[in-house]
């Protein structure tokens, strides 16, 4: 081993990253003392790398510059606010908790209309879709497919969207058969769509196993070809 | 009474400055003592009306008219986010507290695995006091010398850089194990919906993989309009006709009934008109 | 769309159902208490949590992983009330959480749990643990404390990302019996490969009503019902219009199409 | 047969799965001189004619490449980003870059100074860094990229103004540049078919992650995208199309190994409970 080689091994960044990722990987085969060891100085570095951002990106920049730099005092008045957090330590001031935990969950609720109009409404004008086919393109020799794969296309689509709409009824007791058997057919599309959701996620998360791979064994170790 | 809130240059004018943030404090904390001594029986009552005010804003800026793309409310929009920014950041004192009270409790106590605990304190004390080094002096040398220049940048990217960085990247990864002895247990040909789970899956994974599109190679691509047909059965061209026509109305499906909850729960919240253990406690 | 006003049919719409909903609530909480359908998973807790006690296993619980949202809060609400079972049956409960606020309301939620079940003696503050807000250190922390203190029942209810097969398999393979719903539809398929039993969609909003049989859930959930078949109407409506409208464009009847798009098509144009 | 062989198959211990995995990994990572069976998909082979139609019909043209991934999808996108920039050097295509995101300005920085070693690619006068903006100036720089280029971006990455290079020469609005390539793992393809492509039929491409990929087959069917490269096998197709054998190769050859073993694990697996419930059926008893 030459020593080039040695001082790139022992480079403190990589081989730090290069050790953790070893530990943290090793999980899957079993529980044991070097993961607990990184897990532990992982979950320290993420709390502590939030209390840093809580202070360099919230606090410092909104709370501490506007006050001490333009003045503006008022912001001061936060600060009680925010004590009422830890009114959960105490059994005396415990409700106050509650009143600062009803304001964000009014705030959370409260942005809900909005979101409604411009995420959710869209998607309803978005499924009138068409059974009849569009006058062909000239020139098209299959015409006919066309228009029949696109009628069927968007007649399976809407059924779908229905079949499993259905599935999702709670309080109507439904006793149709027909009614019936579209909840249940939901059911089952629905598991399909899963299935393909799942197949289709696979190749991200391999390409970053692959990538770690090739960070230990090509990057850091330099075992395999570059 | 506005200009009492006007901003004050601390420098200029200390005495003033602090005079405010007295009496604005006393003024708060007086509040929240009012509150607190208000009879019991109010207490509910207290945190419907503050629930309903804090989402109050969000509501009626939406539907004032706007003209332009703004009404009277839409400027302080910002400011409205900033608060709630800032009051929200307070509360990273709960978390820190839970953690850190477990994790020195086992470290004085030298309670088994009192090591690890420990490691977790000085990697946490380790990281912010480099994060805010790094913020306010990250070129500052501190190492020098034998051929080392160490400065607080470079402590703080070996931890961040070197340490979250990698150690997220390899955590992330940890799934691609996980998914494939998932896989191995869930698709099997239990029932009529496990069977189905495993077709429209290995279906997706033959059209997106090098081996998968050989099976179907002999069929033409589909560039020329004679054999145009024939290249719907490609089996990458039958997976990304599963993912257009089934998923996308089934995910649609699914998003309607999910955004109906999120509106029925986000109501009874503001409302007030939720029930349960949290909520219907007397305080 | 930024205001109501930019598309009073969109907005008014939104109105209409939250009406519908809020109205049926409040019937419900009258006294006219409607029933509904079984929702399967929801069962199973009560097993889940009594085999749990009897390998003398505690049970776990995780609100997702994003800061207080509905979403997240309807997850706290489904836990509050497997936290009253668990405590009921004198079993001890781990909740881990990522979001310091969650912590706080999750603190709450599970000390009450074990007041009311008059089992103050079972919880300790070390019960409910935030760890960090960071995605994967918070797995990482997770997936350690699934595999050292092996919890008989796992209770994933909460806003989960890609990490969600991180706690689902790694609890699958101690052996605990895992119940899991997600509003983030992309999740389900790996709690759906990993757990054994997932709810899915909106059975995750309705599935405080079904645990507690609660007239305020119930009558939520008639509403969101009514409010589904308004806009499985609309849509078949919707298809009709826009039938008529591809024949009238193909035979040149333009001005028929104009008027469709006018009275119906567009009408929620944004 | 004995009954235990069927059962082994059927509950595997998921070690040795993860075992079987890991080398399924390394054998192509090791083993660089192994030939996959892969062929090119349509959207890849789009992409790359694309990029050559730009080389054939527009040789002093201007591509912008614009990224938005960072090290979470470089294992998908950063490959993606290689085999582009090497097939633009390689056609001799002058190009820009720009990132949306603080470190992938660092990433593909690295990559195109690497490269542009190799194929003598001179900055300001082959190619050119626009820098790195926030990712709230996303809108309004595209905007402005509609109108005016250099009033909008003024400087490059070391804030010399863009409008003195060479490169830059005769490049006002986006009526002059060539093609757009956006290689990212998020929708920010949306604003780029929002707000500029459509404004000269630019032809727009696409290099997003496989996740994300299904959205987007709309667009390509309209035209409003002209290619697509889908995650780590789209780098390994356009590898294959320029001759360029790099990672991204090796990485498909990596994924057909790991989709096949779940293939098989998964046929193992059926193949034990199916027999193990036939068993169970002759002999009376209810499901294993």
């Amino acid at each position: 081993m030459t020593s080039a080689y040695l001082h790139h091994i022992l480079n403190p960044t990589l081989m730090f990253g290069a050790l953790g990722t070893i530990a943290l990987l090793s999980l899957v085969f079993k529980e044991n003392k070097l993961y607990r060891l990184f897990e532990h100085i992982y979950l320290g570095l993420a709390l502590g790398y939030d209390v840093e951002i809580t202070w360099t990106e919230v606090l410092r920049p909104q709370l501490w510059d506007p006050m001490v730099r333009d003045g503006q005092w008022v912001w001061v008045l936060t600060i009680p606010v925010g004590l009422m957090f830890y009114g959960v330590y105490t059994r005396r001031f415990e409700w106050m908790s509650r009143v600062v935990f009803g304001i964000f969950f009014g705030a959370a609720a409260g942005t809900v209309f909005q979101d409604m109009c411009q995420r959710f409404v869209p998607q309803v004008r978005k499924s009138f879709k068409p059974l009849v086919p569009p006058p062909s393109a000239p020139g098209d020799i299959h015409s006919t497919l066309h228009a029949v794969s696109y009628v069927l296309n968007n007649a399976l689509f809407i059924t779908i969207l229905v079949c499993v709409l259905t599935y999702f009824f709670f309080a109507f007791d439904i006793k149709n058969k027909f009614l019936l058997l579209m909840a249940r057919s939901g059911r089952l599309v629905l598991m399909f769509a899963f299935g393909a959701l799942f197949g289709a996620t696979i190749m991200t998360r391999m390409a970053l196993l692959i990538d770690r791979m090739y960070f230990i064994f090509v990057d850091w170790l330099q075992w395999a070809p570059k | 009474m506005k200009k009492f809130f006007q901003p004050i240059n601390v420098h200029e004018h200390p005495g003033a400055f602090f005079a405010h943030i007295a009496l604005g404090l006393a003024v708060m904390f007086g509040v929240l003592a009012v509150l607190h001594v208000a009879p019991k029986q109010y207490r509910k009552s207290i945190i419907a009306v503050f629930t309903f005010l804090g989402g109050l804003y969000y509501v009626a800026e939406f539907f004032l008219p706007a003209k332009g793309g703004s009404n009277r409310l839409t400027q302080y929009n910002d400011l409205v986010a900033n608060i709630f920014t800032v009051v929200g950041a307070y509360a990273i004192g709960l978390g820190v507290i839970s953690l850190l009270q477990m994790h020195i409790r086992k470290v004085v106590r030298t309670s088994p695995g009192w090591g690890n605990s420990a490691a977790l304190v000085i990697s946490f004390f380790a990281m912010t006091t480099f994060g805010l080094l790094n913020a306010y002096a990250p070129k500052k040398v501190l190492l020098h010398g034998s051929g080392m220049h160490v400065t607080n940048s470079d402590v703080f990217n070996f931890l961040f850089a070197g340490g979250i960085g990698n150690f997220g990247s390899a955590i992330f990864s940890m799934i691609a194990f996980f998914i494939a002895s998932a896989a191995y247990r869930a698709f099997r040909i239990r029932s009529l919906e496990s069977s189905l789970l495993m077709t429209a899956a290995l279906i997706i994974m033959l059209g997106s993989v090098g081996f998968g599109t050989v099976l179907t190679n002999w069929l033409p691509l589909g560039d020329n309009p004679k054999t145009e047909f024939w290249a719907n059965f490609r089996i990458e061209n039958i997976a990304q006709w599963l993912l257009l026509q089934v998923n996308t109305p089934a995910q649609r499906g699914i998003l309607f009934g999910i955004t109906l909850g999120e509106l029925a729960m986000a109501l009874r919240l503001w409302l007030s008109l939720e029930r349960g253990s949290y909520f219907d406690k007397e305080v | 769309m930024l205001h109501a006003n930019d598309n009073w049919h969109v907005s008014g719409l939104v109105v209409l159902i939250s009406f519908i909903i809020v109205l049926n609530v409040i019937i419900a909480q009258q006294g006219k208490v409607p029933t509904i359908r079984r929702i399967p998973g929801l069962n199973a807790i009560d097993e889940a949590i009594g085999r749990a006690t009897e390998m003398g296993r505690p049970a776990l619980m995780i609100p997702g992983i994003t800061g207080l949202d509905v979403g997240t809060l309807a997850g706290l609400s489904i836990l509050g009330h497997i936290a009253r079972s668990i405590a009921r049956f004198g079993n001890k409960v781990i909740l881990l959480s990522a979001d310091p606020i969650v912590t706080g309301v999750a603190e709450e939620t599970v000390r009450d749990a074990y007041a009311d079940a008059g089992r103050q003696d079972l919880y300790t503050d070390d019960d409910v643990r935030y760890l960090t807000s960071e995605q994967f250190a918070f797995a990482a922390g997770a997936a350690g404390i699934i595999n050292r203190e092996k919890p008989g029942a796992a209770f994933l209810f909460g806003n989960f990302f890609a990490e969600s097969l991180i706690f689902a398999e790694t609890g699958q393979q101690i052996g605990a019996i895992q119940i899991a719903g997600t509003p983030q539809t992309e999740q389900i398929p790996f709690f759906l490969a990993a757990c054994d039993y997932v709810i899915i969609g909106e059975e995750y909003y309705a599935a405080s009503a079904y645990i507690t049989r609660n007239p305020t859930y119930l009558g939520s959930i008639v509403g969101q019902d009514i409010s589904k078949l308004i806009l499985i109407t609309m849509v078949l409506i919707g298809v009709v219009v826009a039938s008529i409208d591809q024949y009238a464009g193909a035979h040149g009847l333009h001005h028929l199409s104009i008027n469709l798009h006018k009275y119906y098509l567009d009408l929620l144009k944004t | 047969m004995d009954r235990s062989i069927w059962h082994k198959m059927q509950s595997i211990d998921s070690r040795y799965i993860y075992a079987a995995l890991i080398v399924a990994i390394l054998i192509p990572l090791f083993c660089s001189k192994l030939v996959y069976l892969n062929i090119p998909s349509k959207p890849s082979i789009d992409f790359y004619k694309t990029i050559e139609n730009v080389a054939n019909t527009e040789p002093s043209g201007l591509v912008i490449v614009d990224g938005q991934w960072s090290s979470s999808s470089r294992g998908e996108n950063k490959w993606q980003t290689q085999a582009i920039i090497t097939h633009l050097m390689m056609r001799h295509i002058h190009f820009a870059t720009l990132s949306f995101d603080t470190q992938n300005h660092t990433l593909t920085k690295e990559i195109v100074s690497a490269l542009a070693a190799k194929y003598h690619y001179v900055y300001g006068v082959d190619y050119i860094d626009w820098g790195y903006r926030p990712p709230s100036a996303f809108q309004p720089v595209l905007k402005g990229i509609d109108t005016n280029i250099p009033g909008t971006l003024l400087h490059d990455s070391d804030g010399t103004p863009i409008a003195s290079f060479p490169i830059m020469k005769g490049i006002t609005t986006v009526k002059d540049i060539s093609a757009i390539i956006e290689i990212s793992p998020t929708s920010s393809i949306d604003t780029w078919l929002g707000l500029v492509q459509g404004v000269n039929n630019t032809p727009l491409l696409y290099a997003p992650t496989a996740i994300s990929a299904p959205k987007y087959y709309t667009y390509l069917d309209s035209g409003q995208l002209s290619g697509m490269l889908i995650g780590v096998k789209g780098a390994g197709d356009y590898e294959s199309l320029i001759h360029q054998p790099s990672f991204g190769t090796r990485a498909t050859g990596a994924l057909s190994f790991v989709y096949a073993l779940i293939i098989l694990l998964v046929i193992v697996g059926n193949i034990g409970h199916l027999k193990l419930r036939a068993i169970a059926k002759s002999e009376g008893i209810s499901r294993p």
